[in-house]
């Protein structure tokens, strides 16, 4: 079923490997990581941000995970995707914020021309909003060095069942499908004589079922051979074989750990035990400790920030 | 010689159907042969081989009658994984089977399943690997290949489990020629090798007969004729009529035939060799009898 | 024989920049069968569907009846000059009957529901769908049954020339051959066919002209016979003569060498006997 | 395989399990399972993506196949109704994973609800008559994506991504961002595809099979 494309020869980008997101050079220093390590830096960069309230070090891991990408010799343009994102999400987040303030006699005013905002509940946002970041470009720089395959030898290393490493690799090469026949029916609808431009918003809704009658008819009798397929192939989803016994891995074998993997491991496990215990122990990285917050505080003649 | 697969009496409704879409089926397909099938579409030929291959009664709803044995142990009481260390099957479409996101774990997927130990799965995979050349393709994505390949792939997963019967459902069909070629040698060194019992359904009979042992013509859900490649072109008109044209020289051929350039006693050629010197003598003899 | 579709100094990239058309030059008439024949990846399907306006040149340019197709707002003017039937059926059957499918086109394109009856009938007709189909849910037909109604969708538009991509994929050799053989008489009452297509035997019966693609550029591109009596440059994009071409090739004393069916052949075969008859 | 009983079936409980049949869970609902998520991700990162407003968005039709997942194939769709969030935040950026591990109760409810409902008041999903949307509006869309607000702006602030005297309004812009969408893409898939599903074997009449 060559869709819409015919890829020149077949092979294309054969120096590259297709992550998640993009491309990345096979020669990336990351894949001189087992895979594990690499979800494993994911849950650290993507969860540790929870545990700093201090803008400046989300920041500083944005940057560190931006320095990584570039390391790992990403594709940096394929960010671009994301801009509308962050700027937006900052847009709303403040937004928010100044008209709706909340009703503290405790927050300081600051009067900009007509407008009135208050320092703590900004200054709040602006920490959570590098909060927000930082988690986010952890996402990123995992999705954007990682094949599905990553993934799933990560998954299925750490033990996670068969079936469910099984059912997230294919839910992700499932979506990857859908936009090959969403494009493809685009094409057709066009190919019938379909203007978009000329649309009223009642044949707008219609074009919804045009896209999405196919796309489902195609998904259900996809469905339909590729169970047909596993059948064939011997599969029985309890991920045990005839004599009862667990089937067998053979992926697993072409990954091996290194002591540099376990290095890396053990210094990220420890700053990440380390982050917890230093914030929910003795709140190390709560706002009264933002540096920009304390000359922000002194600025406003507000002393030191509690 | 042992049957690797008998049929008696197989007839099979499809659910939300009003036809049965096989009516009295017997079969008996011996070990180590090479069976073509041919026939128009809807005529019954993918539900017999999803029926040797256990698809049928095990992943479709019907009505079930008759019985189709592998080996001597009946389809119907064999379980999934059981079938497929016996039968291994080769879709039209490769892109429908695909359960991996590299051709490597797409091949070793299966042997996971049956529970290999890992020297023995990299012992397999090569051999398939080698038998269908796609040593380079081992990192790829299987969506990222082209369709030749992806066909090719599709039969070394098959060829990596090394069941005793092969089948497949016009391997060919959407591919492009280079790609037809490279199935159809992968199909002729399985035949050399006479180990194993291939079952083909195909149109293009050009390339299948010359391979085959055997073609089965289905019509109708049955068993319209089933005989050697050099005699079933024998009533050319009713295999047209089936709606299954026959190779260009065997056409040629059967007109030669018709109009006395060749003894009646000749067989007709299905291999382009055969064909052509058939061609080449007529022509002489034809000239040399004015 | 005027020009109907013009492509010149056709380059297409595709979107993520990887070239796949460089410097194609064709001009199709008013009433031409042309088929456009290649490897997977030499560009076939690329330039069909640079042909219908699907894809905008990245440079050059195609045009259509007079119209260009990188023009803003073509999409309907398009459609009725050049329809396009996909390979997949199921990536263009969105409506939930056989009838509403084959009507949809027409409906676009505002024709009265009285025309629009009549084109469904008709195109129904002559892809070979049943009347007693209308109701069903595309869905639920067959391969074969759905390629021929997205066939029907397409015709029910009457577009001056009709691109097809695998024609004959899914169907046996008698639905091919129907196809076919309806393609023909399209082309008889004056549309271009343009067939994209591995299946050479249906090159030689059907088609007049043959377009050979490689990597992206035209290998050849002459009348069917022509391209067929170059069987070490078709090699190149690795293609084959049908069957009875290449037996033809070998044969010693054959007064042509050029047949493209069996019965050309037994032609061919009769004149090569009286032609030494009369000489004798 | 061409049987024509295109035609819609009466009235009857599409439900009701017929004396003798047997309803089992299959390979097939595991790739449904995986497809479905796979459909889900499309649509929840195009969604996100398409008005980005990042956590909250004003535009998520995501929920519809969240519900219509649960109703047609009922333990299974669940399942993808909080998987594919996980994903398709991911990708779109509009969380990250803690905060889209903290959405997974209020991404089950905003899809195992309608199910629950359809196979409680035995509506048919192709929306035959009145009670059907009814329940569909109401119980498939209005009432889960109340929840699903609800509790997300609950993570947002527990994240402290909005603060306490803007949680009514992002409760009011999630519940209507998700709900208008949803009801209009739910009804057109429920509508045209739904005949198709009940036909396919992997329609769940029960939980699981």
């Amino acid at each position: 079923m060559a869709t819409s494309a015919e890829a020149p020869g077949g092979v294309r980008a054969a120096k590259l490997r297709k992550t998640l997101l993009g491309y990345v050079p096979i020669e990336s220093p990351f894949y001189r990581y087992h895979p594990v390590t690499r979800l494993i830096m994911f849950v650290f960069f993507g969860v540790v941000p929870i545990f700093i309230d201090m803008p400046e070090i989300n920041f500083a891991l944005v940057v560190c995970t931006i320095l990584l990408l570039v390391w790992g010799q990403a594709d940096l343009k394929r960010l671009r995707i994301y801009m509308p994102m962050i700027v937006t999400i900052a847009i709303f987040m403040f937004l928010v914020v100044i008209l709706a303030p909340g009703n503290d006699p405790t927050f300081t005013p600051i009067h900009i021309g007509p407008l009135t905002i208050y320092y703590q509940p900004v200054y709040f946002t602006f920490a959570s909003y590098w909060r927000l970041m930082a988690m986010l470009f952890g996402t990123i720089l995992y999705f954007s060095t990682n094949r599905e395959r990553d993934m799933l030898v990560a998954l299925r290393s750490l033990k996670l069942p068969f079936l469910a490493s099984y059912v997230v690799g294919f839910s992700i090469r499932a979506a990857g499908m859908f936009m090959e026949d969403f494009n493809t029916i685009r094409e057709a609808e066009q190919a019938r004589g379909l203007d978009k431009s000329a649309l009223k918003l009642g044949d707008q809704v219609k074009l919804y079922v045009m896209y999405l009658v196919p796309l489902f008819s195609i998904a259900l009798r996809r469905a339909d051979e590729i169970s047909h397929a596993l059948f064939a192939r011997g599969y029985n989803f309890t991920g045990r074989v005839g004599h009862g016994n667990k089937r067998s891995d053979y992926i697993l074998t072409q990954y091996t750990m290194t002591g540099m993997d376990w290095l890396v491991i053990a210094v990220l496990m420890t700053l990440f035990v380390g982050a917890a215990v230093a914030e929910y122990g003795f709140g190390a990285f709560r706002l009264p400790h933002s540096p920009i917050n304390i000359l922000l505080h002194h600025l406003l003649g507000l002393g030191w920030p509690s | 010689m042992t049957n690797a697969v008998v049929i008696k009496d197989l007839e099979w409704k499809y659910e939300h159907t009003t036809q049965f879409a096989l009516r009295g089926i017997n079969l008996e397909i011996p070990e180590n042969t090479f069976l073509g099938i041919v026939g128009a579409n809807e005529q019954g030929k993918t539900t017999l081989i999803n029926s040797i291959c256990g698809l049928i009664p095990h992943s479709f709803n019907g009505v079930y009658r008759g019985s189709v044995e592998i080996y001597g142990s009946p389809v119907l009481k064999m379980s999934g994984l059981e079938i497929a260390t016996q039968v291994g099957l080769v879709f039209a479409d490769p892109e429908a089977q695909f359960t991996a996101m590299t051709v490597e774990e797409e091949l070793v997927f299966g042997l996971e399943n049956t529970g290999y130990d890992l020297g023995k799965i990299k012992e397999r995979l090569d051999w398939a690997v080698g038998v269908t050349m796609i040593g380079d393709l081992l990192d790829k994505s299987p969506y990222d290949i082209s369709g030749g390949q992806k066909q090719r792939m599709a039969i070394a997963c098959v060829l990596a489990m090394n069941p005793p019967i092969i089948i497949m459902d016009e391997p060919t069909s959407m591919i492009d020629p280079l790609g037809k070629q490279f199935i159809f040698d992968i199909l002729r060194k399985l035949k050399d090798a006479g180990d194993r019992t291939i079952i083909v359904v195909e149109h293009n009979i050009e390339q299948l007969a010359p391979l085959a042992d055997q073609l089965l013509l289905m019509q109708d859900g049955q068993i319209a004729r089933m005989a050697p490649p050099a005699h079933f072109f024998d009533d050319l008109p009713n295999i047209v009529g089936s709606g299954v044209y026959p190779p260009e020289v065997t056409s040629f051929a059967y007109w030669l035939k018709q109009s006395g350039y060749v003894p009646p006693e000749q067989v007709l050629p299905n291999r382009f060799d055969e064909g052509v010197t058939l061609m080449q003598d007529a022509l002489r003899n034809a000239r040399d009898n004015r | 024989m005027s020009a109907y579709l013009e492509v010149t100094h056709l380059d297409y990239n595709y979107p993520d920049g990887t070239p796949a058309l460089f410097d194609i030059n064709v001009s199709i008439g008013r009433q031409e069968f042309v088929a456009l024949i290649g490897q997977n990846g030499s560009g076939k399907t690329t330039l069909s569907k640079c042909m219908n306006g699907l894809f905008k040149p990245t440079s050059g340019s195609v045009v259509v009846d007079g119209i260009d197709t990188r023009g803003k707002g073509v999409v309907k003017q398009l459609v009725t000059r050049i329809g396009y039937v996909f390979q997949n059926p199921d990536h263009q059957l969105f409506n939930d009957s056989v009838q509403k499918e084959i009507a949809y086109g027409p409906r676009n394109i505002n024709l009265s529901a009285n025309e629009v009856q009549a084109r469904v009938d008709e195109a129904a007709r002559v892809a070979g769908v049943a009347p007693e189909l209308y109701a069903t849910h595309p869905f639920f037909l067959p391969k074969g049954l759905r390629q021929r109604v997205a066939i029907a969708s397409i015709l029910a538009l009457k577009p001056r020339t009709i691109i097809v991509d695998e024609p004959t994929t899914g169907q046996d050799m008698r639905q091919s051959v129907e196809v076919m053989e309806f393609l023909r008489s399209l082309w008889q009452a004056g549309h271009t066919i343009i067939i994209v297509t591995h299946e050479m035997s249906i090159v030689a019966r059907y088609a007049q002209r043959a377009i050979a693609l490689r990597g992206g550029r035209v290998l050849v591109d002459d009348t069917v016979r022509a391209v067929f009596s170059q069987p070490d440059l078709l090699k190149q994009t690795y293609v084959e003569p049908p069957q009875i071409t290449r037996a033809a090739q070998r044969l010693d004393g054959l007064s042509r060498h050029d047949v493209l069916t069996v019965e050309e052949m037994q032609d061919a075969f009769r004149s090569a006997i009286s032609a030494e008859a009369s000489q004798g | 395989m061409a049987s024509m009983a295109s035609t819609a079936s009466t009235q009857t409980n599409v439900w009701a399990i017929e004396p003798g049949e047997i309803r089992k869970p299959g390979i097939i609902h595991v790739v449904i399972l995986a497809l479905f998520t796979g459909i889900g991700i499309v649509v929840g990162t195009f969604g996100s993506l398409a008005v980005p407003i990042g956590f909250v968005s004003a535009f998520w039709p995501g929920q519809a196949v969240q519900s219509i997942g649960s109703i047609w194939f009922g333990g299974w769709g669940a399942i993808a109704s909080f998987l594919f969030p996980l994903i398709s935040n991911s990708l779109s950026g509009s969380a990250p994973l803690p905060v889209s591990i903290a959405y997974i109760p209020g991404n089950l409810a905003q899809g195992i609800i309608a199910a629950i409902a359809f196979r409680i008041f035995k509506s048919d999903p192709s929306l035959r008559t009145s009670k059907d949307w009814i329940v569909w509006i109401l119980l498939g869309a209005i009432l889960p994506n109340a929840i699903g607000a609800i509790w997300g702006t609950g993570v947002l602030l527990a994240f402290g991504l909005v603060t306490s005297a803007a949680a009514l309004t992002t409760v009011l812009g999630w519940f209507i961002g998700n709900s208008i969408p949803s009801i209009i893409l739910g009804s057109i898939i429920l509508k045209f595809v739904s005949p198709l599903v009940l036909r396919s074997k992997a329609f769940c009449k029960g939980w699981w099979a």
